[in-house]
């Protein structure tokens, strides 16, 4: 398996860092993958683009940041400014098209999807946004299997807000669908 | 999935290294970059029946660990740059008393409030140096999260070990940074517990006497044995001496229980060193660009070495020493204008071999800053 | 038990100059400590650095002589990591109120079952005559010799104010309320600060033409009045002796337990 | 509770400084200092066991032992 | 001169999150100096680190953005060496009262003229939601995920003991009285404290399940009241807003001076 | 007898100094043995229409001497050890924020509260190092009282210079000593001044934007230029910035501006080196010793010499290299575990010709100490 | 004085921050956010120029302009 | 002139400090000699013997210390005591009969005088107890004129108390005359 070399960005409140988070421990926890997960760090830097690096692969990582994401996400205008020019070529950028007006044409797969929207029309809970990005990313890339990622949500929000996200993790899924490379 | 393997920040893998080893006592004060370890300490200390204490200050936090340390506990505190300078004073205590205990520097970038969330590692030779007058001092470092444990625990080890404060140099990357940690079954990392005095009740108990093994058995406060602890010169009883004899014999002791133990006190590992013509001496997370060079050069067949230092002081003059006899080229790879540097030109022979591949505007050091370097001192130019 | 009982004799006669008052302190201490038949095993006391800190080195129990200003946030690890054992901590007014004045506010925040007992000569003995927080407007010393314009703290009202329990002063005349109020501040479960005004003739007495020992010992006599008492109303700058709050509130150490149960019950 | 009769001032020469804080408060002047400025008990017969010299003293040099 | 006269606008939006009390000090703060009519080459401000510290880079005078906790000792330096500048020291309420507190008692004693303004959010919010010395017992934080068991400090209180000449304490939800109240602080002659609650939405208010910013300053409306009013009779737990001490007393800038005449009539 | 010859203890000497200088604010917090400063200062000060401030602590010392120094005067703290480790966090401060003051170390006997009345040089390396974060620093010392007031005078100098902090290691026997001073005429030593901007209200001020000559003009508080100081990275307005290159640029300016002008910051004397087989190498009072045995030995024609160090920060290498270029044997004297035998080792051909008269017990040292040193060298036993 | 007139609402949408602050201490309840969470004056003729939307915002950005 | 190497040593409050600084800034201001003055330092070293060293010399003095002093002076049994060994052998030894009794003989001309009783009974003030062994010290050394430490005092203490030290000066001066060696 090729390192996959992913970043998030977006602003504070989008639970980006969450989402990056989720997904590195599902890779090492339940899908026995080794992963990095790094951010630029921290309330001291609050305000501007929020990001994170994940690494995926099966084989030992050293150097844990990323510098030419194959998987760009970006959910804030900001966001995609700053980082849209990091993209691999050829790599997969994906956003929200309530958030960002993408301009100049990146050398990458571009997919602008209506995440937020449909969040907001089938559950109408923003908190679980990022959920449904995720649901987007693992169905697009097939880095893994999207029970490893509801184990995780499992160990970490009430039983009460499972189902929410289970729904916005589908969500993500259909969207990416069919893009799979 | 085991219950032991984890995938956590580098600074909750701290805490957990901490808590394997017994501790059940912090203080501290938050900053970042070191926050977490507050924060993780205030969830699990209270679990297991143990006490985290947010202090005024750093200061404060410092004494605390003292105080908890002399009645018998194992104890920690966390801090960055600006609070590890206002621990200097209340550390040099530590020493003169020779009171076991840890203290964490997630190192971020200064001077002063310099980059509060970026990386450095620019407090090596403050670790070394920051508190006024002779001493001696042991300072560990790691670049990847199962080392992050052990030499967590290794601290906790030789500050019993050597009653002695330990400094755990950690950094920005290291710290905030989340990858996997198995942690060890209990018994599965030897630990060394706090050596109580055989001395019984009612017969002279000498606080400050070496033993043979040159190790000082302690007696909890509170316990059967009431003694004196002072930061002023002091007898083998604890009270306060300015016979010069008395003076000198502490003030050697307590550097020499460090640097006639340099061998025993170095952790390090060897990376492809056998057939380096180029060896890269790095420590903490740009030991991560640097083995990642080194791996990526010898799948072309580049004779790389990577010596990773996990113990930084005492310094381990002699092993680099030896390590490097044979390299033709040695480059120190770290985050600072060249602290480590200067301690690795005065370990080897012919220091024109040595040379420095750092970082210093905030930027975690990567692969091609240390490939850039490679190809300059190979006479290949940009 | 005697008192001499719970002294180091070896260290006697001790540094202290004739007639200081920290002498007074530590005799009527150690007095306090017998009538209440302590257990030398279970007082830890903890100084700082100054004059007066250097009575730790005297008492025969677990002695922590540590830095300048720091004591309460030792003495905080030392009962927070063993809350059985009684904390007695003695300061000089520099060492409590000018270097060391945070902690003692935060220790008084707290509640911390600690005795604080400051020892208050109105000036750094131990270097030689500065002036400190509670020299007071108006006084000479090497650092202000042509007078001080510091105002001084009021430690009870300081204390009070940050949350200290227990708040009480007198002064090395008074050698019994010493002993009585001692003995209280000990018994007392939380934060209790007991200020003692001591002479220090070498220094603050010599500086401020106030004569021997003996003359300030007689000062401290006419200068001072129970609370509340007539001659207060009379006189109000009288300085007033006794105990100015004495009340029940949860203490530190046995709050935490609470946090230990809740958080072992997994809450 | 009887009143306690004096057996003897116990005084430590070697710790008594000479302050003269336990002859000035004694309440029957009992006490003096000697030409090494150490205390000795002028008038021992005076004194009437209320041990303040004994409370006051900074040095614990002096103890009223009663019968 | 309009209140955007005062501020480096190049630097907005400013760094704070949305609804955070902070912006409102500095709002009312520019509005107070602005009916002052002050010179901006005649103001400096000094601050310490924290969110509430990074005021000082968004007012355009003579701005010290320091170290943590030390604002106070930095802006005594800055007055006694040029005593006509009118020295405002914004500080959060750990910079002023947890690793601060001794500075501020300290300038406080000595009454030196400062207005030290404690932008109250009960937390510190730089480093992400750890309980303060103001947070109070039985709330939420990172540090304290069961409960706080330590008292907080009555900011009044301890201002007042220890020897503040001008005292007050009002809300970002009051915003008129902030204005009146630094007005009257500047103005005051003296070592003035003007404590303002002023809500973190993002993690005191999140972790407290105190809802928006909105719903924080609702919150102020409703558990607050003016100094010694009925409601307050009535319901003890109201908070009181107002100036709580304001006298005149010489203030430590002018003692000095007097200090200088006595040295150079070679007294 | 000439108003301007006075007899006085190094402590009153360095505040004369100091007033020759200009300082007209001091704050300090007081400390054995560098209290008499502040005492003298309580009193000299006024006298001139000058500030003297008893602080609450050192920390706060430090502080207020800062924001002094911000409205245009020349300000001075004084403090020993213990308050020395306590103004580390600050005095970092002030090399972030390039703001000129002097620090006075009188040393005494560490670590921590050591031997309080004893004198020592055990603060040279914390000196350095004592702040987090890379930097440079300037540290001087002094052996006679016209040299702790030239030496006094030249830290003022260099702190204008390069507007920087600098440091005055002088040690409790230089301190405490009392001895001749003559005092020059005003005007007889030159003073470097506060350098101030020229430009015009209104116009664009850049207080971080260095001339050609390197030098940073100021424009005091209070004054019509508004900026910034802060202790994060900043820009050349002062405000602040993560943007790498500006980060790199205010790291190397801020060490380079020291280290690439040790040539013009060394102050040193030398006595009989020309021919000198056996060189001797000290500073501060020890330099005394070194020097009684150096004349002593010359009137037996022995070929010794000494090279005295005013300036121990930074580090004068190449000119400890040349001076020792031909001697047989080099002998660092200190009162510490030999903290300049480090540099003097780095800096000269052949190490091996480097020994160390040390003692470390509080004792004074010596000419016997040196005497039976050499001998042991020169192979002569005891 | 006579009762000022609204000439304008002024608003900064580069420094709104669309805390709502303003929107629900409006007396009027004149502001209201748009679908960016940017505030803008919903009934501007309902203004009755108190400011407190001026004093209240955290982040200057609104400003009531009076004729 | 050979250097003269001087030890005065006593307890805290008898002056014995005091005394060394009088002397030798009177050499250096009034004589136009080279003089150092250290002592065994500070209020933190309090109790025990207090020890002042003074190096008199009409050339460069550079270690200040003395080591065997050819003039001792002690005040208080502790201080002869302790330091009485150390006096250069022919040297002189000072000590006042009312606080020390000499034992054993040390290789030095041994002087014990009654200068506190003298000063007792002639001025009844002890604070001139140090002056008066000052004038002891010049009349038996010879090293300067008792004019010249009349001169220090007066920039030292008010002139209502210049009578009485110049009373005690000349009380030592007598007591040491005719010792001149
Ligand atoms: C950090 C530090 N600063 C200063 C000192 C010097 N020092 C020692 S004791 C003391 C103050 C003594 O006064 P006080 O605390 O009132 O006690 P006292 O000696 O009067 O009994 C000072 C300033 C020190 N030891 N450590
Ligand atoms: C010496 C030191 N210790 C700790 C820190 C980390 N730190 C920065 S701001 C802060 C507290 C912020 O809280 P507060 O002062 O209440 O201000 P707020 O951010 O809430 O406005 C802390 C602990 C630091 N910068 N320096
Ligand atoms: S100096 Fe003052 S406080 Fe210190 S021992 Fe002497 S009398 Fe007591
Ligand atoms: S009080 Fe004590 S020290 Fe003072 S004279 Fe009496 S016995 Fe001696
Ligand atoms: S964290 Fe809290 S205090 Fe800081 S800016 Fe955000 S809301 Fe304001
Ligand atoms: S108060 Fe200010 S920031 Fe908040 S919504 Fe209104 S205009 Fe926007």
């Amino acid at each position: 398996m090729e390192k996959c070399r992913m970043v998030f960005s977006g602003s504070g409140g989008q639970g980006v860092i969450t989402a990056a988070i989720i997904l590195a421990e599902a890779a090492v926890l339940y899908e026995k993958l080794i992963a990095v997960q790094s951010q630029s760090y921290g309330p001291e830097a609050r305000g501007g683009a929020t990001r994170s690096d994940i690494i995926i692969s099966d084989s030992k990582i050293n150097y844990p940041k990323v510098i030419q994401p194959n998987v760009l996400v970006c959910l804030t205008q900001e966001a995609y400014n700053k980082f849209y020019p990091i993209v691999r070529p050829g790599g997969l950028l994906i956003t929200d098209t309530r958030y960002v007006k993408t301009q100049r044409k990146a050398d990458a797969v571009q997919k602008e999807l209506p995440m937020y929207q449909t969040v907001m029309e089938k559950i109408g809970k923003p908190i679980v946004f990022n959920i449904c990005m995720l649901g987007v990313v693992i169905s697009m890339t097939q880095l893994l299997k999207p029970e490893s990622i509801m184990k995780v949500l499992k160990t970490r929000i009430p039983p009460g807000f499972l189902e929410m996200n289970r729904q916005s993790l589908d969500i993500g899924m259909a969207m990416g669908d069919g893009f799979s490379k | 999935m085991s219950e032991n393997v984890k995938f956590l920040q580098g600074n909750e893998v701290c805490v957990e290294a901490a808590l394997y080893s017994g501790l059940d006592f912090f203080a501290g004060y938050p900053i970042t970059p070191s926050t977490e370890i507050a924060e993780h300490m205030a969830v699990r200390l209270p679990q297991i029946g143990g006490k985290f204490l947010q202090m005024e200050d750093e200061i404060a936090s410092m004494c605390a660990i003292i105080g908890a340390s002399l009645t018998g506990h194992k104890v920690m505190t966390a801090t960055s740059g600006p609070g590890f300078s206002l621990m200097q004073e209340a550390l040099g205590y530590a020493i003169m008393t020779e009171i076991p205990c840890v203290i964490v520097n997630v190192q971020r970038g200064g001077p002063s409030t310099g980059l509060p969330t970026n990386v450095s590692q620019g407090d090596i030779l403050q670790a070394r140096w920051g508190a006024h007058g002779d001493h001696a001092i042991i300072a560990m470092t790691a670049s990847n999260h199962q080392d992050v444990f052990e030499t967590t625990i290794a601290a906790f080890n030789l500050a019993e070990t050597y009653r002695t404060p330990v400094i755990l140099l950690f950094d920005e990357v290291v710290g905030h940074m989340r990858e996997k940690l198995v942690i060890p079954e209990k018994g599965g990392i030897p630990l060394v517990e706090r050596l109580r005095t055989s001395v019984k009740k009612g017969v002279d108990y000498h606080p400050y006497l070496p033993r043979e093994d040159g190790r000082l058995p302690m007696s909890d406060f509170g316990g059967v044995h009431r003694y004196n602890v002072t930061g002023l010169y002091h007898d083998m009883w604890g009270f306060p001496s300015n016979n010069p004899e008395v003076v000198q014999g502490l003030h050697r002791h307590l550097v020499d229980k460090i640097i006639n133990h340099v061998n025993q006190i170095a952790r390090y590992k060897e990376y492809y060193l056998e057939d380096a013509e180029t060896i890269l001496i790095s420590y903490g997370s740009s030991a991560r660009s640097a083995l990642h060079v080194v791996e990526n050069r010898r799948t072309r067949g580049e004779r790389l070495g990577l010596l990773e230092l996990n113990t930084l002081w005492p310094f381990p003059y002699q092993i680099v020493r030896e390590k490097c006899a044979n390299a033709k080229q040695i480059i120190v790879v770290e985050m600072n204008i060249g602290q480590i540097l200067r301690a690795v030109k005065r370990a080897v022979e012919d220091p024109e071999r040595v040379f420095l591949a750092n970082r210093i505007d905030g930027v975690f050091i990567n692969p091609d800053d240390i490939r850039n370097i490679i190809r300059f001192i190979q006479g290949k130019g940009a | 038990m005697a008192v001499k009982d719970y002294i180091r004799e070896r260290f006697f006669p001790h540094m202290w100059c004739p007639g200081c008052g920290h002498g007074i302190v530590l005799n009527s201490m150690l007095r306090a400590i017998e009538k209440l038949g302590m257990n030398k095993n279970d007082i830890v006391m903890v100084s700082g650095i100054g004059c007066s800190s250097r009575i730790s080195g005297y008492v025969d129990f677990h002695t922590l002589h540590t830095i300048h200003g720091r004591a309460l946030a030792f003495a905080t690890g030392v009962k927070m990591s063993r809350p059985e054992l009684n904390i007695l901590v003695p300061m000089g007014d520099g060492d409590a109120l000018a270097i060391g004045g945070n902690h003692f506010i935060h220790a008084a925040r707290r509640n911390i079952d600690i005795t604080a007992i400051v020892m208050n000569n109105r000036i750094y003995g131990m270097t030689g005559g500065q002036y400190s927080p509670l020299s007071g407007y108006g006084i000479i010393a090497t650092t202000a010799p042509y007078m001080n314009i510091d105002h001084d703290f009021d430690v009870v009202e300081l204390a009070k104010s940050a949350g200290a329990t227990f708040v009480a002063r007198t002064t090395t005349y008074h050698v019994q309320q010493i002993v009585d109020i001692i003995e209280k501040a000990i018994l007392h479960k939380g934060f209790s600060v007991v200020e003692i005004m001591s002479q220090c003739p070498t220094y603050f007495g010599r500086k401020n033409k106030e004569g021997s020992a003996v003359d300030m010992l007689e000062r401290y006599k006419k200068t001072t009045t129970p609370i509340g008492s007539k001659a207060k109303k009379e006189n109000p700058d009288l300085i007033e002796r006794g105990i100015f709050v004495q009340k029940e509130m949860p203490e530190y150490c046995s709050e935490y337990d609470k946090i230990i149960e809740m958080a072992m019950k997994g809450h | 509770m009887a009143k306690p009769k004096l057996k003897k001032h116990i005084i430590n020469r070697d710790w008594c400084k000479g302050c003269g804080i336990c002859v000035e408060f004694c309440p029957k002047k009992v006490l003096e200092l000697d030409e090494e400025e150490k205390v000795f008990a002028a008038r021992a017969k005076d004194c009437i066991c209320c041990k303040l010299c004994e409370l006051r003293c900074p040095d614990l040099a002096i103890e009223i032992e009663t019968l």
